[in-house]
């Protein structure tokens, strides 16, 4: 009986833990870190040989809500979708499934974003902060299922050619009232 | 078994004398004699069902509201899908019609006391809704959208999965009765659930029906 | 069946008589930890009710503290933005959905009206039970969010799409959503209660035109709840949806509509201020008939605008989305709409104070606070006037003149009528008098408090602060205004705590009540203080409006109950014919249990949908645990009894 | 104020009751349509303020006539059918004079609302105004793209002439209200609406976001600045011109920095190859008063703490920290001071 209201306490506590954890709105960036910025990827024969950078303080990005929307916003805001899609690929390959040519550990997406690889892969160092591509590691992850359920978008619509929740061009204006004639 | 309606058997005022007149003792209503079950509008649980009809039918008639009111921020509907396919909707439409004959006899029967009718009844209205829910998982899958795809294919699934709640429901509280019917409990206010439950069936087909007219009908005519 | 013994009147019930010992073995309630969730007499959920919904006042306070301190000063780092949301959208639906409606609908209807009526118990007393229930997981749910930081912090009403998928990540919103279905399914099941109780639990004589007007005002208010709670879990059962599983009702992208979910919460949202209102103005009219001593003047005309406000209630929807720019055509009706609705609450004002004009008043305590209603609701009342005119509107929409307006009049149609319920109906509910003296300060205090931070918010208003705001640059010069506002939040808190002092003092060493202190007409006083738990030793019969000043000595009482089982009466809805017996269904565990596997699907479905077809199963079992016909009458029925077709 | 924090309540009291400049606030209307709103506004609080002492009045008067003191129940009164005849006629006519009373307030509504949402002229300027997650985009539209003013949080507009505003939101709803021009209007996504206000007096009126749109919700102001139309004119011109070229090797590095950071990803500079559109257009962020949606004033200083810190100033906003070496920073202020 006690062992299991102490597990029930534990269980109690972790999970106010996880919660805090996953609603947490970063909203001060630690400093960046990582000297990977300035290492230089000369080839990509030989992924993850070199030190895989580490996030800050770890699972702070894999583990909010928050980092991966911000991360998904990133994602549309810098044109990933040019070449992945919402992640079924294109130019550049897909990120929903499985496959990872450099390593799905978020540091191998974080180099990934900040290095670029070879065939078309930009890099983004000085481009971003370090903490957006943490962010934007997180958000990758998530298309491919790679994080707790509680934490990933909610809304599955990661291939819809349409931006997920935004104005689009053709609106029905409405409530035109008091607006001289000609602009009617 | 003795049936009589409520205005043959008055409560009894006791002699209550002229008001003016000194107290000689309490005066009394005496109600002994009144039944202990009420069928149909007397009965507490058939208002208490009128009422949630309500809560349910308003929940239905916002998300017809709902319907319409994105039917008009669309050009085209169904937008860029085709209607939903007939087959299973109309056939679902007509079990649902020919379903009511069994909940009418349920509820023509239970005041009677016939237990056995009711039973039978029972059965043959859980059969129906059986088979109604049956036709129902075919039908989600002739819908021609996803409810992910956009707002319309949105309604369309929730419309009818909400209707599909409503079946299940139903189906289950059948059975429930079904099951209480084959035990010597069904008697007396028993006998009013399984009446009052035919009404609930009638809403369940009326909803259906115009969940169909809105789904099938006005994606093809409007 | 007959009753042997002498018949003795309700009023000298005291639990000494046989039938009285029958009657309290028959009607008792389990005792120890498991009959604690067993209960089902309304005057024991009543209670927990209003207790529950009083911590949730304070709780909401709490927040409402931390709101005020945060804007003591320009550009305050006391709380950032991230927690502020939470706290305001915390307190904001906390007060509304665990508080005003618990308490002031469900708490106060179902401990009053079975009492008002002369039943025994409330119609379906295990729903009622299992509607608490819900009610406590509601704010558990809500509560243990906020504590693991996952509050909601998109405001009372989310507004999509700032609470949809894209904006509002992680669980916080869902929270809140769920939060509503939890209260809104206990709301519309003691609407259903309370509804029918009135309709077919009343005393044999209490024909609608000798109703009390709380009990008509009850009724309204059931109805009101039936039709415009389905709009919020609507609304709110879409937003869930487009942020679990990706539909698209709210999202534009798709041929969604944000005004949609505007639409449907707004079409709950006013109907929702008169269900928290016309409680109160129910009380005030009970009181202020007990206190003038003298029947209340103008019955019908009272009874006729409690209906229509109910009515229009539902068509002034649109004036909360006035600024989303909507037609003019529709601008205008929703204004006339508006203003219309004063006409009804005008009119009962005016009848409450011709009441008092030809009465012989007696200011007591209770009366006080009803003074303290007239006042600070006026006031709310007639800044609404100005609210409906849409060009007002348009400049104060979303200020803190408008969160000045609302205060007025939901802290003066609930709370200062709570608070004169509360001190009225205290003898009744604890069978001890509430202290007076504390009970004056407590007025003063919270409404030199109330009036201190509220009435200044109107300037800050007109001044260009808006709402929801977490803080203000030193240049808008609206510091002076705040520190102001906050100064009052001393006093309200110094008043509730005296009322909490009254409280715990008066339980233990208040005066002995006695049945009717107050010397009031409904028949809630006949019986002991507090009430036996089969409420009547005899189901009464009434022969006027207001009972116990009205009818005579020997008027007669119900005889022919049962003794041995919960039998209660039924009546004709319209003119309380005796029709037929039904019986209580007495304690059970099953609706906790109820409560418990729904509240597991309800939770579980903001994480997985899967929690719906796991979880629905063991709901079923409960349901039918619940409803499954078990045990016999002690005495078995006659067979071939009569029945009513 | 942040230090001089003390509890004197007579001081925030005298503080509170000095009149602020007039250019946020309901009842100090600079434009024609807030006047009548004012005018609307003042007419029905002073019919409001009647009934109100009317109904005290009547309350206390009430109080006063029947009150007695008693701590027992007194007796139920008698009826008396004559008092409670004159009573109800009392009721009747105050609820006729209520009905009277509202409608005057319908009529005087529906007549202001139509004064305020009425137009003359025929030659307004339009402004496109774009709600951001927490700024304003504003824009002049022209049917050619090269006429096509862009700015941020900074209106300018022209005195007498009517302006018409276009309304759209990118992401959650914002509302858009001067309380001293006019009333306010929702932005929502997904609904392109109109409305319009003028000017008469030159000045810069101050403005908010009034729809709950996020955790910066609270910075999201705006300005409007209304100036003769020569001098409209003249700013139109200025704004039209590309960035202009850095004069100074300071600034030439400024470029460097901007072009070389983050800064690319989000803003654009016309005239180099920062193009994005995510921030605020900075073409000619110089000549505007205020940065961060009215936060900060726009000197250097404020420039440069809020390009290495935003999250301090506006916790959550969407422009990321920039942690530069003290040059690069010290150019960048320079280069961005120059965007006049």
């Amino acid at each position: 009986m006690r062992l299991r209201l102490q597990l029930g306490l534990l269980f109690a506590i972790a999970s106010v833990l996880v919660s805090c954890q996953r609603e947490d709105r970063i909203l001060r960036q630690p400093p960046p870190a990582n000297d990977i910025l300035n290492t230089i990827q000369i080839s990509g024969l030989n992924p993850g040989a070199t030190s895989i950078p580490t996030p800050p303080s770890s699972n702070m990005y894999q583990e909010s809500a928050y980092a991966v929307s911000e991360g998904q916003k990133l994602f549309e805001q810098y044109n990933c979708v040019g070449c992945h899609a919402h992640g079924g690929g294109g130019i550049g390959p897909p990120l929903m499934d499985r496959d990872w040519i450099y390593g799905s550990e978020p540091g191998n997406i974080f180099a990934t974003i900040m290095q670029g690889r070879p065939n078309g892969m930009p890099s983004f160092r000085n481009r971003i902060p370090e903490y957006q591509g943490w962010e934007l590691a997180a958000y990758v992850r998530s298309l491919a299922g790679l994080l707790p359920k509680g934490v990933s978008p909610n809304r599955p619509d990661q291939m819809n050619v349409k931006p997920s929740e935004s104005s689009t061009s053709e609106q029905k204006p409405t409530g035109i009232t008091g607006v001289p004639e000609q602009h009617k | 078994m003795a049936t009589r309606a409520i205005s043959d058997t008055p409560a009894k005022w006791g002699d209550m004398g002229s008001i003016n007149e000194p107290i000689r003792r309490p005066l009394t209503l005496d109600v002994s004699s009144l039944p202990s079950v009420a069928f149909g509008h007397r009965n507490t649980t058939w208002l208490a069902n009128v009422f949630y009809m309500a809560i349910e039918g308003m929940m239905f008639a916002l998300m017809f509201a709902t319907y319409f009111y994105l039917r008009t921020r669309s050009t085209d509907w169904p937008p860029g899908h085709l209607p939903p396919a007939l087959t299973y909707g109309v056939t679902n439409a007509l079990i649902f019609v020919f379903s009511l004959a069994p909940a009418w006899w349920v509820r023509r029967r239970a005041p009677e006391g016939d237990r056995r009718a009711v039973r039978n009844g029972l059965l043959v209205l859980a059969l129906f809704a059986l088979v109604a829910t049956a036709f129902r998982v075919f039908e989600f899958t002739t819908l021609n959208c996803r409810w992910s795809d956009d707002a319309y294919s949105s309604t369309v699934w929730v419309l009818i999965g909400m209707h599909s709640g409503h079946l299940v429901t139903e189906l289950i509280e059948t059975l429930v009765l079904f099951a209480i019917s084959l035990t010597p409990k069904m008697e007396g206010t028993r006998l009013a659930d399984a009446a009052i439950n035919s009404d609930y069936w009638y809403f369940v087909v009326i909803t259906g029906l115009i969940v169909d007219v809105l789904i099938y009908g006005t994606t093809r005519f409007l | 069946m007959t009753v042997a013994e002498p018949i003795i009147a309700n009023d000298q019930d005291t639990g000494k008589s046989e039938l009285a010992r029958r009657l309290a073995r028959t009607w008792c309630q389990p005792k120890g930890f498991l009959g604690w969730f067993s209960n089902t007499h309304h005057t024991v959920i009543g209670i927990r009710f209003m207790v529950t919904a009083f911590i949730f006042l304070l709780l909401g306070g709490v927040l409402a503290a931390m709101i005020r301190l945060q804007l003591i000063r320009p550009e305050n780092s006391l709380i950032g933005p991230d927690l502020y949301n939470q706290v305001f959208t915390m307190h904001g639906s906390t007060m509304i959905f665990l508080f005003a409606v618990p308490m002031m609908f469900q708490g106060f209807g179902v401990y009053i009206v079975p009492l008002m009526c002369g039943a025994r118990n409330i119609a379906f007393p295990r729903l009622n039970a299992f509607s608490y229930y819900l009610y406590v997981g509601g704010a558990l749910v809500l509560w243990g969010g906020f504590v693991t930081n996952t509050g909601p912090d998109v405001g009372w009403f989310a507004y999509v799409p700032l609470s949809g998928p894209a904006y509002s990540p992680g669980h916080r919103a869902d929270i809140w959503s769920q939060m509503i279905t939890f209260t809104e399914v206990s709301a519309l099941g003691v609407a259903i209660c309370i509804a029918t109780t009135i309709l077919r639990h009343r005393a044999p004589g209490m024909t609608l035109n000798r109703m009390p007007i709380l009990l008509w005002e009850k009724l309204v208010i059931s109805m009101a709840v039936i039709f415009a709670m389905p709009a919020v879990m609507i609304a709110s059962g879409l937003l869930l949806l487009d942020r679990l599983v990706g539909t698209h009702f709210f999202n534009p992208a798709q041929g969604g509509d944000v005004l949609l979910y505007q639409h449907l919460f707004w079409f709950f949202g006013h109907p929702e201020v008169y269900i928290i209102f016309l409680p109160g103005a129910a009380i005030v009219s009970t009181l202020v008939e007990c206190f003038s001593r003298r029947r209340i003047l103008g019955y019908t005309p009272i009874v006729v605008s409690v209906v229509a406000t109910g009515f229009i209630g539902f068509s002034v929807w649109v004036h909360h989305m006035f600024a989303t720019g909507l037609p003019q055509l529709s601008e205008s009706f929703f204004t006339a709409a508006s203003l219309m609705i004063v006409i009804p609450t005008g009119l009962q004002f005016f009848c409450w104070v011709a009441t008092m004009w030809t009465g012989r008043l007696q200011l007591q305590l209770p009366m006080l606070w009803c003074f303290g209603f007239f006042f600070v609701f006026l006031i709310g009342g007639l800044s609404g006037v100005m609210l409906a005119s849409v060009p007002v509107d348009l400049q104060v929409h979303d200020t803190y003149f408008v969160v000045a307006h609302f205060h007025y009049v939901l802290i003066g149609g609930a709370l200062f009528p709570m608070f004169a319920g509360i001190y009225f109906w205290f003898p009744k509910i604890t069978g001890r008098m509430a202290n007076t003296t504390l009970g004056t300060w407590h007025f003063w205090l919270f409404f030199i408090g109330f009036n201190t931070t509220f009435f200044t918010l109107h300037f800050l208003g007109l001044r260009g602060m808006p709402r929801r705001v977490y803080t203000y640059g030193a240049d808008m010069h609206w510091q002076g205004l705040n520190v102001l506002a906050s100064s009052g939040v001393v006093f309200m808190t110094a008043g509730l705590l005296v009322f909490l002092a009254n409280v715990i003092r008066s339980l233990r060493m208040g005066k002995i009540a006695g049945n009717n202190p107050w010397g009031d007409a409904g028949l809630e006083w006949s019986m002991s203080s507090p009430p036996p738990p089969y409420n009547f030793l005899h189901v009464p019969t009434v022969s006027g409006r207001d009972p116990l000043w009205e009818d005579p000595p020997d008027q007669p009482v119900v005889v022919g109950l049962r003794d041995d089982i919960r039998e209660t009466l039924v009546t004709h809805s319209l003119d309380t014919d005796p029709q037929h017996k039904d019986e209580d269904p007495g304690p059970s565990i099953w609706p906790f249990l109820t409560a418990l596997t729904v509240s597991a699907a309800f939770v579980g479905s903001i994480f997985t949908p899967w929690a719906v077809p796991i979880g629905a199963p063991p709901v079923i079992v409960t349901m039918i645990g619940w409803l499954w016909p078990r045990g016999q009458s002690p005495t078995p029925r006659p067979s071939g009894e009569i029945w009513v077709r | 104020m942040n230090s001089g924090f003390t509890f004197v309540p007579l001081r925030f009291l005298a503080q509170a009751m000095t009149l602020d400049p007039g250019h946020h606030h309901v009842l100090h209307p600079a434009a024609p349509q807030a006047g009548h709103i004012e005018w609307l506004y003042w007419i029905t609080f002073w019919i409001l303020f009647a009934v109100f002492v009317l109904m005290i009045v009547a309350f206390a008067s009430a109080a006063a006539k029947s009150g007695v003191i008693a701590d027992h129940p007194l007796p139920i009164l008698e009826k008396d059918e004559e008092g409670d005849r004159r009573a109800s006629w009392g009721v009747a006519s105050a609820v006729g004079i209520t009905v009277i009373t509202l409608f005057l307030i319908l009529v005087l509504s529906v007549v202001t609302g139509k004064r305020v949402e009425g137009l003359t002229s025929k030659n307004p300027v339009t402004i496109q105004i774009t709600g951001h997650q927490w700024w304003w985009e504003i824009s002049y539209p022209n049917s050619q793209a090269d006429q096509t003013i862009t700015t941020a949080n900074e209106i300018h507009v022209p005195i007498n002439t009517p302006v018409v505003v276009l309304t759209n939101s990118m992401d959650v709803i914002h509302s858009f209200w001067a309380p001293s021009i006019t009333g306010k209007r929702d932005l929502l996504p997904g609904y392109s609406s109109a409305f319009w206000f003028e000017i008469d007096k030159a000045g810069i009126y101050h403005g908010q976001c009034a729809e709950f749109c996020g955790l910066q919700h609270a910075h999201m102001g705006f300005s409007i600045v209304a100036e003769p139309v020569d001098q409209f004119q003249a700013w139109q011109q200025q704004q039209l011109k590309p960035a202009r070229e850095p004069s100074s090797t300071d600034a030439a590095r400024g470029r460097e920095v901007f072009l070389t950071h983050a800064c690319l990803m989000c803003h654009t500079i016309r005239g180099t190859d920062a193009g994005s559109r995510f921030g605020p257009d900075l073409t000619h962020v110089a000549s505007r008063n205020m940065i961060a949606a009215e936060t900060l004033p726009n000197t250097a200083g404020a420039l440069a703490g809020w390009i290495v810190d935003p999250q301090r100033i506006k916790p959550g906003t969407e422009m990321s920290p920039n942690p530069l070496a003290a040059d690069d920073l010290q150019a960048l202020v320079v280069y961005l001071q120059s965007l006049h």
